[in-house]
């Protein structure tokens, strides 16, 4: 589809405020880049977020809330579910979507509300100044544990996935490309999507993720997962992964005998979760780090389930108007 | 049938309706309410219920009772006290004696066992021992006629005890001249696919009709029909009227209706009865928390709906922050509140007036909006319409007060075709004109236009932060935060301007005006009258609008000697007054037990200052 | 562990005010039968509720608190993070720990509180009679959803191994040994346990867990699962659970050549999160729903970290009063 | 180091650090406030920093200051103007020069250039253009000179430009006259691991100190010590001076602290004051949101520890609910909310006073608990302390307000030997004696006992349901209700027996009483003085016990002919006073900007009263 708007214009007049070198201006790079190319009109789009760094609703010309701390999530659902054909984006950082807005967060997964949830996974507060937040390291050093931390950081996909989410990716804030796909994928499923970008906060948490980031390294330390395609990565896109038993394993093509005819293909769309959990729970440096689309399952959305309802009630019903309520039942005149 | 030549002729009568809470009870008041308000009585009822889902069968603590009053002329309240009791065990009797006149009691004699007098908490049978000697009790063998009359029905036993609630409503109904045609249409109406349960249900009815006949023991009431306004009538209660209420407010918008909600006691009604008209267009969305409930709604509104949120006093703690984004972003959002008894979890199933100033200053920051309150069940309707157009004609949050004694309560609703209700200005701009921008301010309102996303052309951020006055982008510039502060205020302040004026009942002078907000209306109204008709120079004044109040307030007051404050609640509106009309000295008079005032306690109160 | 006070002693005074016939009066008593032999000092219990119909804290003769709705995870939280030596227990409905608490509950089994988490899940609020709760099933006619409810319910232990959790049982309200041995593996477990009861609300959702819990055909629609043992279920005990590639089925013993050998055996305490999953979410009518202890993972628990933090500070640190602190660092005297 | 021939005497002088987010301006005040203090000077400091963690570099929006005001005399604010600015940027300067007073500006030339002229909104360079005329402008090579001092040392280019603000210290030492010492011992202890970058700092330090010796346009002030009471003393800011009470009072207690928190600026620095101190037992529990910040401390009260949470404004509207549940179980908890600007998300990093009414009243029912203010960053300590003394002796909750001019400003602070400090009476019981159960009352302050689980035969349920007066179990008694809110309410109106009576400064009597509560107490002081000084017949009367006030205040107010009440927001305590004081009338004084009162401002409407 060819829009009528290009990235330029969903530039707003705002100047756009993150630290020098943060992984946010990359996201909004793309997130600029993806909107024009999913054919929903200009005035059709939403962007809402919560706080945190993601203050990006502001640097967007589009229609836009930054509402408050954690509620981004049922601030969206109420837009889509008052107005279906709004296109509704939701940004929102680690601390916002998973802390403070965890319940908000688990809910809009639940019932399936169709938003797109742009999640930039710092694994740090970056607004208040260096707080841990749900996905740091375990026993990371930080503003607020200068002991170091004593609690499991969630896993965005696997909160997801067990909170009966249909639609989970991943990203990293330095594929702008990637990114940009990944947002397209994501624009177009019907449902609520979740995209994790790993965001690189340069001053609180520099390189939480180089590990798996890094560019000289990435291809062999993540694996990009496409629907129907084998799970292949590595420089030379030589690695592949197997199952053993109930675990991902993997391999070198060519080696004892491995061709691409065993390793796993890709079904993003299957329903059951076993494989796509495991894909997305995928750890360095034994396994590399799943990027991309990795469960997209139809599913009826929320909205359209309503939507549904009141077309039948409509057709059904013999209230066509108030009044038909109003003076129906039990009445009683006083002549 | 007949043996009515002694009815007495009365203006108003009441009677209290008590049993466990597995006795139907709820559904007993609401029948003979139904019948009376049918029959054109005028009508008013209060439903008292324990706080547990089931308390243990048989206590004090799992009475549940309905009181109806019934009249000739206005009711104004259900009743102080009740004229006639139907206490179905020895708990309800005992948990209810305090609530009668000296009057009629008719028990099921079948129920005071030993287990269960002892299970109330009493010693001794109270029917034998001469404590209810000044009283008539009439023994009626309740469940065992019931059982008797049903033997031969095909139903099962479980059953038949379950409706021996109708063999008390025929006493009731021969005691108080009902006809029994009303009630007999809602069996076949209800149980239309259950012909057994008609059938049953119209005997055990009638059995207990002849039964109040045949013992010569009663002097059965006659109250004529009221003198009200002509007009078709229907009997509502205070959350339907609110839910209708909203409905109207959406249809003359052409908007659709969202509802953000909860559920909590005493407001869960309300998304309950929103939650059936998908026909009309009414989304109720059940959000995972009250915070969930006033954030989607806030999202609802910007996206175009009438969006409408609803709780009770916990909830409202819960939903402050979000109610300061609304009144930052300039949203319209209707918060409804049904009050109860508090703090905290406190009395939940009780009705209080305690909330009025969390919904004044519950939130951090200069964070005004404006606050009403409605003052009768069926005037829910009337005030859940004036929330929603001053909402969306002010672009500001609304807080309307109810309370769980008009939201439980019901009385006869004079129907409203929706066609006479007034037309409202919504401030939805469809295109660019000139500066006619989203941050653009009415003049005499003061209020931001309304651009639904969609719009071309107008495309704009909303957001928390302080915004600069004239861009809407947000702003750090000190000068500004305090234009948009005072702004802020000025603009629900002016609302004042676009409501009606303080109205008063008695004289326009006088020795003392009694003030009252909100649910206690009927309670006042009914003091000041009885007192009015003494001779005594006294004058009610009862506030709807509280947030800004009525510009006619302060002249109003200042024709007074003395002005009594009444709440229920330790002193809330006093003291709002005291900051807002600080020229006057208040009286006050508080009461707060989790139940409405008592009116003759009130008179009184008011003759200590006349 | 003998302990020197019994199910009576828990007793208190309270009337015990549920509907007769509701499932909860036997989740008391086997709670009140589990207490006592967990080797406990009877003043060391405290038991937290939010609010629901589940307001059980005081029917027992133990410290209680009876909270606000959906907070019961934060308070018990802070009871045990204040004062480990107290063996804590909370108790929940399916709208207060999953509606309104379900962020607490997830960060407190992310956390791995030392907790014992008893989820009365009857898939409905009772308390405010009758409307839909997170766990409803989808199109479910209730109070508040006259038209059948258009939510996918939450799954409670698929919710709890996505938010990190390290233990997770079920049970049922009619199995009263089972249950009692239940709660007695969850108290002894040292961690954020959380025991899904199947609740009957005979008020307002009557029959809702029917098909799986009626006695007569439970046996053939529950499996019990026990750490080592093989699973195996029936009247006659002689069905069984195998993989098949990533699913799970059942097989009759004897047929095929099915001996006991094919069967999986339950291995509760493996870190890894697949099994226990797929074991979690088995469902009516081609699989038996899963009853027992399905995960219980070895793992640090938040309070022994953070005692550990303090011992190790207190060892180490040169500040051993607040004068220490207070005099030190930059200061200057004023004579 | 000569050239100190000329110097001015003065008795106060204030200096503004500005510059961009990323030039250390935050660190280079602290180190001369820290500098001064050392030396002897009372100080008083004002960080004012963006809300943006890092505006783009060079704009208006990414200037930080900081603002220390010096004295021989005791300081009470950080100076309405500044006496000298050093402007690291053409952006500092355009966004700092309605803060200084015609006085002396030092700017980093290099700096200048038209790339940074033009982002800081400027068409041409202010340094050419004549619009400083009336300064005296010191065109400091700051950059340059750094980089060339640092040439060899070994240190990349990104570390020698983060050192430029060592130079600025260094003009600005030699310009007060202040000891090089200080900070060099700074340098040593803070860079132990890294000699190289001791080294390098100390070199650009002495290099600016010499840079301005040599230029011989600047004439150095000199501040003698300051005539302080003895002791020793800190530097001090507000948020660190609140965790300190916390952790005194638990000492005193002997009870750990726990702290439960969610982290939000900009209260945020107590938790991680708190977080550190995990050799002397706290606790902190870093929360999933305020809820849970809330309900954690609840928990941990009831299990026996000092239990504290932290916040600011939209943090404490989610607490409401919370809030009122501790005031139904009569559980002691502090509760600390940092103000800062709002509604809503409002102006995070700014300070205002308008979450005074949200304290009182943000929760549903009728649910008071105490609430108090500190007034200065050294007295948050006394203040927190006496929160925690009030909440545990009279098992209430206690909401501490400060505000962000308080948390961040920092001012010397007399060291107190926590041996000094009163004892706290717990009302912990160990066992059963007699009937002192959980739920009896003390007569003197109606507070009910304290039991930690773990106590045998004194086992006990709390909840939010109200309970019965003498069992503690729930109640839905009408009467019992009433007695409870009335023993709640009468319970913290008692605390007022307990707390010192409000003090003035002025004359007993007089024509004008100026009020003020919280964190401008510095400011009103300062004006008050000054009016003081100049005849006028002025006292100031500053409130630290909001609920309830001081038992003394409305004799205090009864002698002054005219009250006007000063805040940093449209008027919440002087709507408080009209509430509990009615029988005054008050002027009011307001200003709700996001920044502190400025003196002059408040002399001049002063006087229009006298
Ligand atoms: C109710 C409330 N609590 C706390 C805050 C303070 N706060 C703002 S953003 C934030 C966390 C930001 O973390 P994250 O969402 O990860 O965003 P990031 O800045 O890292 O992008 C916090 C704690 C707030 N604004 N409102
Ligand atoms: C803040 C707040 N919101 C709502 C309520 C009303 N409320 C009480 S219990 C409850 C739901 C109960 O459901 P569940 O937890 O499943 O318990 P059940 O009664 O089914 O055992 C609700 C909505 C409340 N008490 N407080
Ligand atoms: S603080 Fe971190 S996340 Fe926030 S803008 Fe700066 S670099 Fe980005
Ligand atoms: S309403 Fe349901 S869950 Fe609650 S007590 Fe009654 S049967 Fe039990
Ligand atoms: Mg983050
Ligand atoms: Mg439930």
């Amino acid at each position: 589809m060819t829009a009528t708007y290009t990235a330029k214009d969903l530039k707003s007049s705002s100047e756009v405020k993150w630290c020098a070198g943060c992984g946010d201006h990359a996201i909004l790079n793309a997130l600029q880049k993806a909107m024009p190319e999913i054919g929903v009109n200009h005035e059709d789009l939403v962007v809402v977020s919560g706080i945190g760094s993601s203050r990006l609703p502001y640097y967007m010309e589009t229609y836009g809330m930054h509402t408050i701390h954690g509620r981004a999530s049922a601030i969206a659902s109420g837009v889509k579910t008052a107005n279906p054909k709004l296109h509704v984006w939701q940004i929102t950082g680690d601390g916002d979507c998973l802390a403070i807005g965890g319940n908000h967060f688990i809910h809009t997964v639940r019932r399936n509300i169709d938003l797109n949830i742009i999640l930039f996974n710092n694994q740090i507060y970056g607004l208040t100044k260096g707080q841990y937040s749900p996905t740091t390291k375990k026993g990371q050093i930080t503003k607020s544990s200068p002991h170091g931390t004593i609690e499991n950081p969630f896993n965005p996909g696997e909160l997801t996935i067990g909170a009966q989410g249909t639609f989970f990716a991943r990203t990293t804030d330095n594929n702008i490309p990637q990114m940009t796909e990944v947002m397209k994928e994501a624009a177009l499923f019907k449902g609520t999507s979740v995209v994790e970008i790993l965001q690189n906060c340069i001053i609180f948490n520099n390189a939480t993720h180089e590990y798996v980031t890094n560019r000289d390294t990435r291809n062999d330390r993540q694996i990009f997962l496409e629907h129907g395609k084998p799970m292949l990565f590595g420089e030379k896109n030589d690695k592949g992964l197997v199952l053993k038993g109930l675990s991902l394993k993997v391999v070198n093509l060519g080696k004892n005998g491995i061709t691409e005819a065993d390793i796993l293909v890709h079904d993003a769309t299957t329903p059951d979760t076993t494989l796509h959990t495991m894909l997305a729970n995928m750890k360095s440096p034994y396994l590399p780090v799943a990027m991309g689309v990795i469960r997209k399952v139809k599913a009826d959305t929320y909205e359209s389930l309503l939507e549904k309802q009141i077309e039948t009630a409509k057709k059904e019903s013999e209230i066509k108007t108030l009044n038909d309520l109003f003076y129906g039942g039990d009445t009683w005149e006083v002549k | 049938m007949g043996g009515k030549e002694f009815a007495k002729e009365l203006n108003k009568v009441s009677i209290r309706f008590s049993g466990d809470s597995g006795d139907g009870m709820q559904l007993t008041g609401t029948l003979f309410s139904d019948a009376s308000a049918l029959y054109g009585n005028d009508i008013s009822t209060f439903p008292d219920y324990p706080s547990e889902i089931r308390a243990p069968q048989g206590t004090i603590a799992g009475v549940s009772g309905f009181q109806v009053h019934i009249g000739k002329d206005k009711v104004n309240t259900p009743g102080d006290y009740a004229d006639v009791l139907v206490a179905m065990n020895p708990a309800a009797l005992k948990a209810n004696l305090k609530w009668v006149k000296r009057g009629t009691i008719i028990v099921d004699v079948d129920s005071f066992d030993e287990k269960h007098i002892l299970k109330a908490g009493y010693t001794e049978d109270p029917l034998n021992d001469r404590s209810l000697e000044s009283y008539q009790v009439i023994h009626a063998p309740i469940t065992s006629q019931t059982k008797q009359v049903l033997m031969d029905s095909g139903l099962d036993s479980k059953a038949i005890i379950r409706s021996k609630n109708m063999f008390a409503l025929g006493v009731s109904y021969w005691l108080f001249d009902r006809p029994l045609k009303y009630t007999e249409q809602y069996f076949e109406k209800k149980f239309h696919k259950k012909p057994e349960l008609i059938e049953a249900n119209k005997k055990v009815l009638r059995e207990g009709y002849i039964f109040a006949q045949n013992i010569h023991a009663l002097t059965p009431y006659r109250i004529e029909p009221a003198n009200i306004e002509k007009g078709i009538y229907k009997n509502i209660n205070g959350n339907t009227a609110t839910a209708w209420g909203l409905m109207a407010a959406a249809e003359k918008m052409q908007l659709p209706l969202f509802l953000g909600s909860y559920p909590i006691t005493p407001s869960s009604d309300i998304l309950h009865e929103l939650s059936h008209y998908k026909e009309l267009g009414v989304k109720t969305f059940q959000a995972e928390d009250e915070i969930a409930g006033i954030c989607t709604t806030i999202g609802a509104s910007y996206a175009g709906n009438l969006a409408v949120t609803n709780t009770s006093g916990p909830g409202l703690a819960l939903k402050g922050e979000a109610i300061g984004l609304a009144i930052m972003m300039e949203i319209p959002i209707v918060i409804v509140n049904v009050q109860r008894g508090g703090p905290s979890t406190g009395l939940p199933t009780k009705t209080e007036q305690a909330d009025l100033m969390q919904a004044l200053y519950g939130r951090n920051g200069e964070s005004p909006c404006v606050v009403m309150a409605a003052s009768t069940p069926s005037n829910c309707f009337d005030f859940a319409f004036a929330a929603c157009k001053i909402a969306v004609e002010h672009m500001t949050p609304v807080i309307l007060l109810t309370d769980g004694f008009l939201a439980n309560g019901s009385q006869p609703w004079k129907v409203v075709n929706t066609n006479t209700l007034p037309h409202i200005n919504t401030r939805i701009v469809k295109e660019r004109i000139g500066n006619n921008t989203p941050f653009i301010r009415d003049n005499a309102t003061l209020a931001r236009n309304w651009v639904i996303p969609g719009t071309k052309e107008l495309m704009h951020r909303v957001g928390g932060l302080e915004k600069d006055y004239e861009t809407g982008n947000p702003s750090l510039i000190p000068s500004n935060h305090h234009k948009m502060c005072v702004t802020r205020a000025e603009k629900v302040k002016r609302v004042a301007q676009f409501v009606p004026p303080l109205e008063i009942h008695g004289n326009e002078y006088g020795d003392l005006l009694v003030v009252g907000w909100g649910g206690t209306y009927g309670h006042l109204l009914s003091a000041v009258d009885e007192l009015l008709i003494q001779g005594e120079k006294i004058t009610l004044a009862h506030f709807n609008y509280i947030n800004p109040l009525p510009i006619n307030a302060a002249e109003v007051f200042g024709k007074f000697k003395k002005i009594i404050v009444c709440e229920l609640n330790l002193g809330q509106f006093v003291n709002y007054l005291r900051m807002t009309l600080p020229e006057f000295t208040y009286l006050q008079y508080n009461k707060i037990e989790g139940l409405p005032f008592i009116v003759e306690d009130l008179k009184e109160a008011f003759l200590k200052h006349l």
